[in-house]
């Protein structure tokens, strides 16, 4: 959430378009972080590389938290690295996303049972925006839960929200 | 140019001036430990004191898992995530050491299929090995390339399996599936296509002048140290020991097959330094190549599950068998208590041992050479840590 | 243009802030342009297509990351010295921003037309290396550290050579006007000083290689100056993370960027200036007049960009030693040579 | 050199400290040797010029409910043999020499054994959890573990 997300009381002509304007930004430029950390940081490099090319929707990896949008979670979570990973997604700047990607990073994966030394599922320490299923998900699935985070930022909006 | 090897540290040369030394933290999220690796660094300025791994990061319970399964053959997924990037590899060797308890004898289709796959699977993790070690060094394009090119193997895997990156393929006693119709040919062709590929990948890395002065010379692993710390692979190789366990210690068909075992002949420097692992690999993957044009040829007839056991239930007993992995010397120990059920695996990855080594080839170095030499060992998180 | 412009608005304060916000314009719009086509070169020498959903072939990118970064989080780190934090981004972009006010982009535009232009771009443009110094050492990251020092060290030894290239082109035109060097090379390609310049024929033909040679050494060290590939030692990704901008978010990091692609354009276009006639037609008055000079000017500085955005993508990086050993053992006695040689030729 | 021939000069060297020579094991033949002398022996092994075991393929733990057996799997690059050498301890006082002094490779493999088995190798100059958190508590890959059900605050179970 952006910093004057939920800022403005009520939706205007003027809020609507600045909206679309602001949300078209973001969605278009979701700089992801690079890190992986399993077997699906290698299906991640492949959609980033020649063959895939997630820059064609301005996903472009960066080393450093605080100039990210996106996280892509690769991979199996350990206990020894959730902290990291909860201290990673704090250093990140609002607004954030968090992409989960492959099922250890959903809920543990093949190692739900008897992994005494992972974590069952990332979102147990950081939300979670968009969960890709798939051990590892290929790159097209990684790239259509990326479009998903698109249609979600699509949809955010300057107005609070009223139930 | 300059010789940046210092044996002693320069904090401990200067007894007048003494600088205060930094004790830095890399990783583990950080673009070049491949992985979760975390390294804890005193530096002198630029240059490196004393290094210190803290592993673990991706520590997945194999062995656990191993234990907890109710056949051998569950085993297998769990195999493929430990070294990610060449799951052929681990696959050849789990199932090399569970056919050596339950003396299991393979069709020889099965033996030159997974000969192939393994193969092509050193190719691939070569690929990646070479490729990010170039973003290592601060070259971007061949690892787009490399991996351009990997996808092709990937679309053969695929053809063959169903699966791009974790298989589950290679069963105990046989395949789980047989090659598709019109697959040998795609293998042919895709070797004819790989071969300029690697010349232009010499010509644009490899060769390049920036790329020899940053790795020549650099992190040298002399060949007693390398024995000593156990090393294996083309960091056992490029230190030049002209030890491969295909030829030195054959399993499945590889004794059928002719090829050259690489060595590292210390070309633009030292030998077993940073450029001469790198090279190591390059001339492995064309080494490959041979293999899997002769392996194609030989390729016989027959039915890849005739030799599936029905129940794998072994005797009481215990077998370790080693591989040669992409990485080097992969092994399986597994005890059998006569169950169905796994007692103890442990797995021996090339990756854990070849890592041990980085603290004594990179004291004196600078933080760029680290760097370069953490690369060059090649290490997969998943098998370091398992 | 200044008459022009007093035509217009009168001896106002309106003139000079419109002379004034030219440059800053022209810069913005490099820099956009820059790293559109920095990520566009890059990508089609990988196989690949980069941008392609924010406009046709993804033109209109770069504006959506800039606004995207526009609203991203302010982050100050809690152990941060935070004034020096928050002046760091200003300081490099002002550097920048007060170098382009002497470029000549056209034959009757420059912002500022001082004599000392060349003198005033090299100690201004030095102005950068303060400001990356701050941030590097404001973040209380050791990252930014090791980058902000390793930029120090490395752009007070590329400057050295770099300076006595410019020293050579001034000995030449006997000024260091940037608009006067232009003027000298008027007349078209063979009066480029790469050429040799518009000097009697022996001169010419002696001038040539050693030209050849300090316009090569100027490169390489504008290279270095803005931390490019082999040169990107202070922002090393994969040894310093992000180096000296590792801590920086949202429009600070914005601010990092647009000067990082503006310096490129800066050095590109001194060299232009330098060496390759500036703003005047390669073909003397043919294609030539204000407009004319404009596109000549920036045509030749993107191409220069576009051969360091070559480079960047094809080589690898140096270490800091070996980058001090090309600085200081090869570019230096070179461009001393050549200033000697070129001192003797034009007393010849 | 034949299991047969080492297994011969082992004993002649060191006598009792060889417990139990299995020369008709299943697949792989092994020899069982006491653990206080286990250092010397791995010497011996490595310097003798007959055999010359200069290479430690693999160093595991296993746990045989009541005891621990730490399982030795060495090779030769010269002469091309290989021998497996187990040492086996009581649960209660899990104790065995480091061999880190002969193979250097040992080092790493004897602290994951540490980590997972909670074996401790006297004398080793670096006896750290190495895979798991050092606040860790207990040793995984014993036959008796039970998983914690939280650690640091983040629940373990699924």
């Amino acid at each position: 959430m952006g910093l004057l997300d939920k800022q403005f009381e009520k939706s205007n002509v003027m809020v609507t378009s600045l909206d679309s304007l602001l949300n078209w930004a973001r969605l278009s430029s979701l700089w992801q972080m690079q890190f992986g950390l399993a077997c699906c940081a290698i299906e991640m490099m492949a959609a980033s590389a020649s063959n895939f090319d997630m820059m064609r929707f301005g996903v472009i990896p960066r080393a450093t938290p605080r100039q990210v949008d996106v996280m892509i979670v690769s991979g199996t979570v350990t206990l020894k690295m959730a902290s990291r990973i909860k201290r990673l997604y704090d250093q990140m700047p609002e607004p954030r996303y968090v992409l989960s990607m492959g099922s250890c990073a959903n809920c543990g994966g093949p190692y739900w049972e008897h992994g005494y030394h992972v974590l069952k599922g990332v979102d147990r320490v950081i939300p979670v925006d968009v969960y890709i299923p798939g051990c590892p998900p290929r790159p097209e699935a990684l790239i259509e839960g990326l479009m998903k985070l698109q249609e979600k930022v699509r949809n955010e909006s300057l107005a609070k929200k009223h139930a | 140019m300059i010789e940046t090897h210092h044996s002693q540290p320069a904090t401990s040369r200067g007894t007048t001036l003494r600088t205060e030394e930094m004790i830095l933290n890399m990783g583990p999220q950080h673009p070049s430990t491949h992985g979760v690796l975390r390294l804890e660094l005193v530096v002198d300025g630029e240059i490196v004191v004393d290094v210190i791994p803290h592993l673990g990061y991706l520590h997945r319970c194999f062995e656990k898992h191993a234990e907890q399964m109710s056949n051998y053959q569950q085993v297998v997924p769990y195999v493929d995530r430990m070294d990610y990037v060449s799951s052929m590899g681990n696959e050849f060797a789990y199932v090399v050491a569970a056919e050596k308890l339950l003396k299991i004898q393979v069709p020889e289709r099965v033996d030159y299929i997974r000969v192939i796959m393994a193969e092509l699977q050193r190719i691939a993790s070569h690929q990646i090995a070479i490729g990010t070690y170039g973003i290592d060094i601060g070259a971007f394009t061949p690892f787009l390339f490399l991996f351009r090119d990997r996808e092709r193997i990937l679309d053969l895997f695929e053809e063959a399996c169903g699966a791009r990156l974790l298989y589950n393929y290679f069963w105990i006693g046989g395949l789980s599936h047989d090659l598709p119709p019109g697959w040998v040919e795609k293998a042919k062709a895709f070797c004819a296509y790989l071969k300029p590929n690697i010349v232009e990948l010499n010509g644009l890395l490899t060769y390049n002048k920036i790329f020899i002065e940053r790795t020549a010379n650099v992190g040298v692993l002399p060949k007693d140290v390398a024995i000593n710390y156990a090393c294996s692979g083309p960091m056992l190789r490029a230190s030049g020991v002209n030890w491969d366990l295909r030829r030195d210690d054959p399993y499945s068909v590889y004794d059928k097959i002719e090829w050259d075992v690489c060595v590292g002949r210390g070309e633009a420097g030292t030998v077993g330094d940073c450029w001469d692992r790198n090279i190591v690999r390059v001339h492995e993957m064309e080494q490959s190549l041979r293999i899997i044009e002769q392996a194609l040829a030989m390729l016989p007839e027959g039915n890849v599950q005739a030799a599936l056991p029905k129940r794998i239930m072994p005797v009481a007993s215990e077998a370790y068998a080693r591989t040669e992995a992409p990485r080097g010397e992969l092994g399986f120990y597994i005890i059998s208590d006569g169950t169905g059920s796994p007692y103890r695996i442990k797995a021996r990855g090339p990756s854990f041992v070849n890592l041990s080594v980085i603290t004594e080839i990179s004291r004196g170095a600078m933080i760029a050479d680290l760097v370069a030499i953490l690369g060059s060992t090649d290490i997969v998180l998943g098998e370091v840590d398992r | 243009m200044d008459q022009f412009l007093q035509s217009i608005f009168g001896d106002t304060i309106l003139t000079h802030v419109f002379m004034s916000v030219l440059p800053l314009l022209f810069l913005l719009v490099c820099a956009v342009v820059t790293i559109y086509v920095e990520m566009k070169m890059a990508a089609h020498m990988q196989d690949r297509l980069a941008y392609m959903r924010t406009g046709w072939h993804g033109t209109l990118q770069p504006v959506a990351d800039i606004l995207k970064l526009l609203q991203k989080e302010d982050i100050i780190p809690a152990s941060a010295d935070k004034f020096l934090f928050m002046l760091a981004p200003y300081i490099v972009f002002v550097g920048t921003y007060a170098a382009f006010a002497v470029l000549p982009f056209s034959s009757s535009y420059i912002g500022s037309a001082v004599d000392l232009g060349l003198f005033y771009v090299i100690a201004v443009s030095a102005l950068v290396v303060v400001g990356i110094l701050m941030a590097g050492w404001a973040s209380n990251n050791k990252w930014s550290l090791f980058g902000a020092i390793r930029s120090a060290s490395q752009v007070i030894s590329y400057e050295i050579p770099a300076a006595l290239a410019v020293l050579a082109v001034v000995m030449i035109t006997g000024t260091m006007s940037m608009n006067e060097i232009t003027k000298f090379q008027e007349g078209g390609i063979q009066n480029w000083l790469i050429f040799g310049g518009p000097l009697p024929i022996v001169h010419k033909l002696l001038l040539i290689p050693v030209m050849i040679v300090l316009a090569v050494v100027y490169y390489v060290c504008s290279m270095a100056e803005v931390n490019r590939t082999p040169f990107d030692i202070p922002e090393a990704e994969s040894e310093l993370v992000q180096g000296y901008n590792t801590e920086f978010t949202g429009m600070k990091f914005a601010i990092f960027y647009l000067a990082e692609y503006a310096n490129l354009f800066l050095v590109s276009a001194i060299a232009v200036v330098l060496f390759f006639g500036g703003w005047s037609s390669p073909f003397g008055s043919f294609m030539s007049g204000p407009w004319w000079s404009l596109f000549w000017f920036s045509l030749k500085g993107m191409l220069f960009v576009c051969l360091n955005i070559w480079l960047r993508w094809t080589l690898p990086r140096l270490r800091v030693d070996q980058l001090m050993y090309v600085s200081w053992k090869v570019l230096v006695p070179f461009a001393l040579v050549c200033v000697v040689l070129v001192g003797a030729i034009m007393v010849m | 050199m034949t299991f047969q021939e080492i297994s011969e000069n082992l004993q002649k060297k060191f006598g009792d400290a060889v417990v139990l020579v299995k020369a008709d094991a299943a697949v792989d033949p092994f020899i069982v040797v006491a653990a206080q002398s286990v250092c010397d022996i791995a010497l011996h092994l490595r310097e003798d010029a007959a055999m010359q075991f200069d290479y430690l393929m693999c160093l595991s733990g296993v746990d045989r409910k009541g005891t621990f057996e730490v399982v030795y799997h060495l090779a030769s690059m010269t002469h091309k043999h290989k021998l497996v050498l187990k040492v086996s301890v009581p649960a209660d006082r899990p104790e065995v020499p480091t061999v880190e002094s002969v193979w250097k490779t040992a080092n790493w493999h004897e602290r994951e054994a540490y980590d997972l088995f909670g074996i401790i190798f006297t004398g080793h100059p670096d006896l750290r959890r190495i895979l798991l958190p050092y606040d860790w508590e207990g040793y995984p890959l014993r036959k008796d573990y039970e998983t914690p059900e939280f650690y640091n605050g983040m629940r373990v179970p699924y």
